[in-house]
C-alpha cells in the first residue's frame, strides 16, 4: 500500500488526530459516559487504520510497529488480570476496591477506569495488530508475523 | 479472610498466556515457553488435587452474593471436580508431549500460548455457576481451538479449521439465543437461580424452546451425530498433542458437562429431553462406529471413535434422565450416570493416549495411513505398549478401564427397560474391538516395511507424556471402582447429577 | 400473535435468513456473511428483550442525582442494563470471530484459488 | 405506551431486507455495503431502545468488519459470484426456517412481553450501582464491576482471536527440512 492522494492525507492529518483524541476521551470517562475502555480502545484503532489507508502501511508501523502492539495488546491484558487479583486482598477474585458513592469526577467509581484504560490499550493494540496482519498479508510475499529462529 | 483458589484455576493459565507473547523475539524464547507452560500446568495439576479436601467451594466474583446484589459465582462439586481433574491431568500430559513435538513445528510461543488460553477456557467451563459466563468462557476455549487446528498452516488444516470455525459460530449463536430466552423468562442468568424459578415457576414453552437451541448449541460443540460435519476434519487435521486435547477434553468440557449440568441440574429432569439425549447417543454410537471401521488415516479413524464413544456418554445420561424423570430407582439412574461419567474420565485417558501415540508414530515415521504401517512395535517398544494398552481399554478387552465403564452402561441399560439400547451397545463395542485389532494388526504388528528400517522411538519426553496416560488406563480400572478413590472422585461427581434440585439449594444456601 | 411479541418474532426471522445463507450459499463471502446476520439477529433479540417503557438510557447525569424525586423515578423507567453488558460483550466476541474468520479465509483463498467451497474440499467426507 | 414502536417495527423490517438483499445480490461489494446498511440500521435500533453505548460501539465495529470484508472480497479483481441457485439447499432451508419460524412462533407466546421485562437482577444493579460502585453509567457498573469477571473473558476473546490470526497468517507452519528426516 503507497498510500492516497494529496487531498486524502491532507484531510487524513486533520482528523486523525481528533478521532484519537475522541478515542481517549471515550476511554477516559466510560464510567461517567456512554463508551467505556472497548469502544474507545476500537476508536484508537480505527485511526491507526485510517492513517494506514491514507499514508500507506510503513507510515503507520513506523508509529506503531507490530511488535509493539503485540506487547501492548499483552500488557493491556495483563494490566486487567492484575486489577482481577488485586480483589484478593479482601479474599476475592474482582472486589472494586476504593468504591465509593458516585462523585461524577474523573477519579471515582474505584477500579473502573483502570479496567477501562487497560482494556482500551489491550483493545487498541490488539485490533491494530490484527488489521496490520491481515493488510501485510500478500501471496507469496514474506508476510504474516515474523516466524522465530 | 478466607482465600478461594477457585480464581487461579483461570488466572494462571490466563497470566501464562499473557505473558508469553511478550517474549516472542527474546533470545531462547523456546526455553521460556517450555518452562512457563510446564510450570503453569503442573500448577493447575496441583491445585485441582488440593480442591479434593473440602467437600463444595462456592465463590462470589467480586462479592456481589444475593446478599447484596447478585453477581457471578464459581461453584465447585463433584462434576467439576471430576472435569478439572480431567482437563488438568491431561493437558499436563499434553504439554510434556508438546515441549518435544512442537520441534516441527514454527512459532512456539504462539503455540503455547493459544494451549494455556484453551486450558483456561476449559477451567473456566466447569468452575462457572452462571450462563452467560460459560458461554464466554466456551468461547474462549474454541476461539483458542479454531486457530490450533490452523496451526501447521496447510491447505486441509485451513479448511478443516474453517468448516469447524463456522459450525462453531452457529452453535456459539444458538447458545447464546437460548441465553436470552431464558433471560427474558425468569430475568436470571446463574444458574443455581434459573433452577430454583424452574423449581417454584415450572418451566415454560419458551424455557423448552431455549433447551432445544441449547441440544443444538452444545450438540454442535460436543460433536454429536446429526452435528458432527465438523469433527472428523478438525481433529485429525491438528498437531497431534491437539488432537489429543480436542477429542479427550475438549468436546467434554465444552459438550457434554454443559448438557448434563443444563438438564440434569438446571432444568427439572424432564423424560422428553432424556429421550433426546437418549436418541443422539445411540445414533452417534452407531454412526460413529460404522463410518470408523472404513478409515485407513489412523487420525481419522480415532475421531470417528470419539463420536462414537462420547455416544456411550449421552446415552449414559439420557437413560439416566429417563429413569429419574419416570420417578424410578435411584440405584439404576446412579448406575447410569456413573458409568457415563466414568467412561468419560476413561476415554479421555484413552482417547488422547491413542492421538499422542498415533502422534509419535507420524512423528517418526512421517505417515498416517495405516496400510503404509507396519511391524513399528520392534522399532518403538514404548509407543507399541502405550498404543496397545489404549486400545485394549477403548475396545473393552476386561481388565482395562474401558471394559468396566461400557459394562455398566450395558448393564444399565438393561436395568431401566431398554434392551434394544443395551444390545446396541454390546454391537458398537463389538466394531470397536474390530476397528482396533486392524490397528493393531496393520500399524504395531506384521512385516517392517524396507523405509522405516531405521526409525527410531520418540525423544524421552514425548514418551514421559505418553506414559502417565498409559498407566490412568491400566491403574483408573481398577482404583476408581474402589473405596477411597471411589468415594473420592466419583462418587461425589454421580451425586451432583443424582441429586438434581439439591444444587441451587447448595448454591444459593451455602 | 401478540403485537408486543412481534419484535422477536423478526429477530429469529433474521436468525433464519442468516441460518440460511449459511447452510444454503457456496461462496465463502456469503458464508461469513450468513454468520454475521445470526449475530446482528441474537445481539437485537438481546437488546429487545431489555427494553422497558419509557425507554431512558440507564446513565445518570450530575442533575439527575441531585433530584430523588427523578432519579427514583430513572430507576422504575431506566431500561434493563444487564443484556446490554450482555451484548456488548457478544459483540466484542462477533468482531474477534470474524478477524480470525477472515484470515482463515484469506489463507485458504491463498491456497485453493476459489471463494467456491463446493472447490474447496481436499478432506474427504 | 408504546410510543417507538412503529420506528421499530420499520427499522427491523428494513434490517431484514438488507440482509435479503445481502445473501441474494450476486456482486461481493455489494454483499458487503448491504451489510454495513444493516449494522448501521442496527445501531439506530440500539439508540432508539435506550443503548448509546451499543449504538457507538456498533458503528465502530461496523467500521472495522467492513474495512477487513472489503480487505478480503478484494483480494480478487472480479467480485461477482457465478453461483447457480441450488434447489436442494432452497428447499431444505425453506422447510428448516420454516419450521424454526413455527416452533418460535408457538413458543414465543410465553415470552414476557416487548417493554416490560422481569429484571429480576438488573433492578438491584439500577438501585445500587450508584452508591455501592460509583459510576454513573450503569452499564459499565455492571459490564466493569457486577459482571467484571464476563468482561475479563472477552478481552481474553480478543486476544485468543488476534493471537490465532497471527498464527494463521504465518507464512510457514512446519518446517519442511525437519520433516523427512527423523531426528534431526
Amino acid at each position: 500500500m503507497r498510500g492516497m492522494s494529496l487531498i486524502v492525507k491532507t484531510v487524513t492529518r486533520l482528523v486523525a488526530e481528533f478521532i484519537t483524541i475522541f478515542g481517549i476521551y471515550i476511554v477516559l470517562f466510560g464510567h461517567l459516559t456512554p463508551g467505556g475502555g472497548f469502544t474507545g480502545g476500537v476508536i484508537l484503532s480505527c485511526g491507526f487504520i485510517l492513517l494506514t489507508l491514507a499514508f500507506g502501511k510503513d507510515f503507520s508501523l513506523h508509529v506503531l510497529s507490530k511488535r509493539a502492539a503485540g506487547t501492548w495488546d499483552s500488557i493491556g491484558a495483563l494490566a486487567f488480570l492484575i486489577v482481577a487479583l488485586v480483589g484478593y486482598r479482601v479474599g476475592s477474585f474482582f472486589f472494586n476496591l476504593w468504591a465509593e458513592p458516585a462523585t461524577f469526577k474523573l477519579a471515582s467509581a474505584g477500579t473502573i477506569p483502570i479496567s477501562n484504560i487497560a482494556i482500551g490499550v489491550k483493545v487498541g493494540a490488539a485490533l491494530f495488530g490484527g488489521f496490520m496482519a491481515l493488510a501485510v498479508f500478500r501471496r507469496g510475499a514474506r508476510g504474516g508475523y515474523e516466524e522465530d529462529e | 479472610m478466607e482465600f478461594s483458589i477457585l480464581p487461579l484455576l483461570v488466572a494462571i493459565p490466563l497470566g501464562a498466556a499473557f505473558i508469553l507473547p511478550l517474549f516472542h523475539r527474546v533470545k531462547r524464547s523456546a526455553k521460556i515457553a517450555d518452562f512457563v507452560s510446564i510450570f503453569s500446568a503442573g500448577m493447575l495439576f496441583v491445585l485441582t488435587l488440593s480442591l479434593f479436601e473440602d467437600a463444595r467451594e462456592i465463590l462470589w466474583v467480586g462479592r456481589w452474593s444475593p446478599k447484596s446484589v447478585v453477581g457471578i459465582s464459581l461453584y465447585v462439586d463433584g462434576l467439576s471436580r471430576l472435569l478439572l481433574l480431567i482437563i488438568n491431568t491431561v493437558s499436563l500430559a499434553v504439554v510434556l508431549y508438546s515441549v518435544q513435538y512442537m520441534v516441527r513445528y514454527t512459532s512456539r510461543i504462539l503455540y503455547f500460548s493459544l494451549f494455556m488460553l484453551m486450558v483456561a477456557g476449559m477451567n473456566g467451563v466447569v468452575i462457572t455457576g452462571d450462563m452467560f459466563n460459560l458461554f464466554v468462557f466456551l468461547e474462549i476455549a474454541s476461539i483458542a481451538s479454531y486457530a490450533l487446528v490452523a496451526f501447521g498452516c496447510e491447505s486441509e488444516e485451513l479448511e478443516a479449521s474453517f468448516k469447524y470455525l463456522i459450525l462453531g459460530s452457529i452453535a456459539s449463536t444458538f447458545v447464546l439465543f437460548g441465553i436470552g430466552m431464558l433471560y427474558n423468562q425468569t430475568g436470571f442468568l446463574n444458574m443455581a437461580q434459573l433452577s430454583e424459578h424452574f423449581q417454584t415457576a415450572g418451566v415454560s414453552r419458551l424455557a423448552v424452546m431455549a433447551g432445544c437451541f441449547f441440544i443444538v448449541g452444545f450438540g454442535l460443540k460436543g460433536a454429536m451425530v446429526p452435528f458432527h460435519a465438523w469433527l472428523p476434519d478438525a481433529h485429525p487435521s491438528a498437531p497431534a498433542p491437539i488432537s489429543a486435547m480436542l477429542s479427550g477434553v475438549l468436546i467434554k468440557a465444552l459438550g457434554i458437562y454443559a448438557l448434563a449440568r443444563l438438564f440434569l441440574n438446571v432444568y427439572p429432569v424432564s423424560s422428553a429431553f432424556g429421550t433426546i439425549m437418549m436418541l443422539l447417543g445411540a445414533v452417534s454410537m452407531l454412526i460413529g462406529v460404522l463410518m470408523a471401521v472404513g478409515q485407513w488415516d489412523f487420525k481419522r479413524l480415532l475421531a470417528y471413535h470419539s463420536i462414537s464413544q462420547m455416544g456411550y456418554v449421552v446415552l449414559a445420561l439420557g437413560v439416566g434422565m429417563g429413569v429419574l424423570s419416570r420417578g424410578g430407582s435411584t440405584v439404576v439412574a446412579g448406575l447410569a450416570l456413573f458409568g457415563g461419567l466414568f467412561h468419560l474420565f476413561n476415554h479421555s485417558a484413552f482417547k488422547s493416549l491413542l492421538f499422542l501415540s498415533s502422534g509419535s508414530i507420524e512423528y517418526a515415521t512421517g505417515t498416517r495411513q495405516l496400510k503404509e504401517m507396519g511391524g513399528l512395535r520392534k522399532r518403538m517398544p514404548v509407543t507399541g505398549v502405550c498404543c496397545r494398552i489404549a486400545s485394549l481399554s477403548i475396545a473393552g478387552i476386561p481388565p482395562f478401564n474401558g471394559f468396566w465403564s461400557k459394562w455398566i452402561i450395558i448393564i444399565a441399560a438393561f436395568l431401566a427397560g431398554h434392551p434394544w439400547l443395551g444390545a446396541l451397545g454390546v454391537l458398537v463395542a463389538f466394531l470397536t474391538l474390530v476397528s482396533f485389532v486392524k490397528v493393531q494388526r496393520y500399524a504395531l504388528d506384521g512385516e517392517l516395511p524396507e523405509r522405516y528400517r531405521n526409525v527410531r522411538e520418540v525423544p524421552a519426553a514425548m514418551g514421559l507424556g505418553m506414559i502417565i496416560l498409559a498407566l490412568i488406563c491400566v491403574a483408573a480400572g481398577v482404583l476408581l471402582l474402589t473405596p477411597p478413590l471411589k468415594s473420592l472422585i466419583m462418587e461425589p461427581a454421580r451425586d451432583a447429577l443424582l441429586k438434581t434440585s439439591e444444587y441451587a439449594r447448595l448454591v444459593l444456601g451455602g | 400473535m401478540p403485537r408486543e411479541l412481534l419484535p422477536y418474532f423478526l429477530a429469529m426471522v433474521l436468525l433464519v435468513i442468516g441460518l440460511y445463507a449459511i447452510v444454503g450459499k457456496k461462496n465463502v463471502v456469503k458464508i461469513i456473511i450468513g454468520v454475521i446476520i445470526m449475530e446482528y439477529a441474537v445481539n437485537l433479540f438481546l437488546v429487545l428483550i431489555g427494553y422497558r417503557s419509557g425507554g431512558r438510557a440507564p446513565i445518570v447525569t450530575k442533575t439527575l442525582n441531585e433530584d430523588p424525586q427523578r432519579l427514583r423515578e430513572f430507576m422504575q423507567t431506566a431500561v434493563d442494563p444487564l443484556p446490554q453488558a450482555l451484548i456488548l460483550t457478544s459483540i466484542v466476541i462477533g468482531l474477534a470471530t470474524l478477524i480470525l474468520m477472515i484470515a482463515i479465509a484469506i489463507r485458504v483463498y491463498e491456497k485453493y484459488g476459489t471463494f467456491d467451497v463446493s472447490k474447496i474440499r481436499k478432506l474427504r467426507g | 405506551m408504546f410510543d417507538t414502536l412503529p420506528h421499530i417495527y420499520a427499522l427491523i423490517c428494513l434490517m431484514i431486507i438488507g440482509s435479503v438483499i445481502a445473501v441474494e445480490t450476486r456482486d461481493l461489494l455489494s454483499t458487503v455495503i448491504s451489510i454495513g446498511a444493516v449494522g448501521f440500521l442496527l445501531s439506530l435500533v440500539y439508540l432508539m431502545l435506550g443503548a448509546p453505548d451499543l449504538a457507538i460501539t456498533q458503528v465502530v465495529v461496523e467500521i472495522i468488519v467492513l474495512v477487513t470484508l472489503i480487505r478480503l472480497t478484494v483480494t480478487r479483481d472480479d467480485t461477482t459470484v457465478d453461483e447457480h441457485r441450488d434447489v436442494f439447499a432452497l428447499g431444505s432451508g425453506l422447510v428448516f426456517g420454516g419450521f424454526l419460524l413455527s416452533a418460535s412462533l408457538y413458543c414465543l407466546q410465553d415470552a414476557v412481553g416487548f417493554g416490560r421485562p422481569l429484571m429480576s437482577v438488573s433492578q438491584g444493579y439500577l438501585n445500587n450501582a450508584l452508591e455501592m460502585t460509583g459510576a454513573a453509567n450503569v452499564v459499565m457498573a455492571v459490564l466493569l464491576d457486577f459482571r467484571a469477571y464476563d468482561t475479563l473473558g472477552e478481552a481474553t476473546v480478543i486476544f485468543a482471536a488476534i493471537l490465532g490470526a497471527y498464527v494463521v497468517l504465518r507464512r510457514i507452519g512446519r518446517k519442511h527440512d525437519a520433516r523427512d528426516v527423523p531426528h534431526s
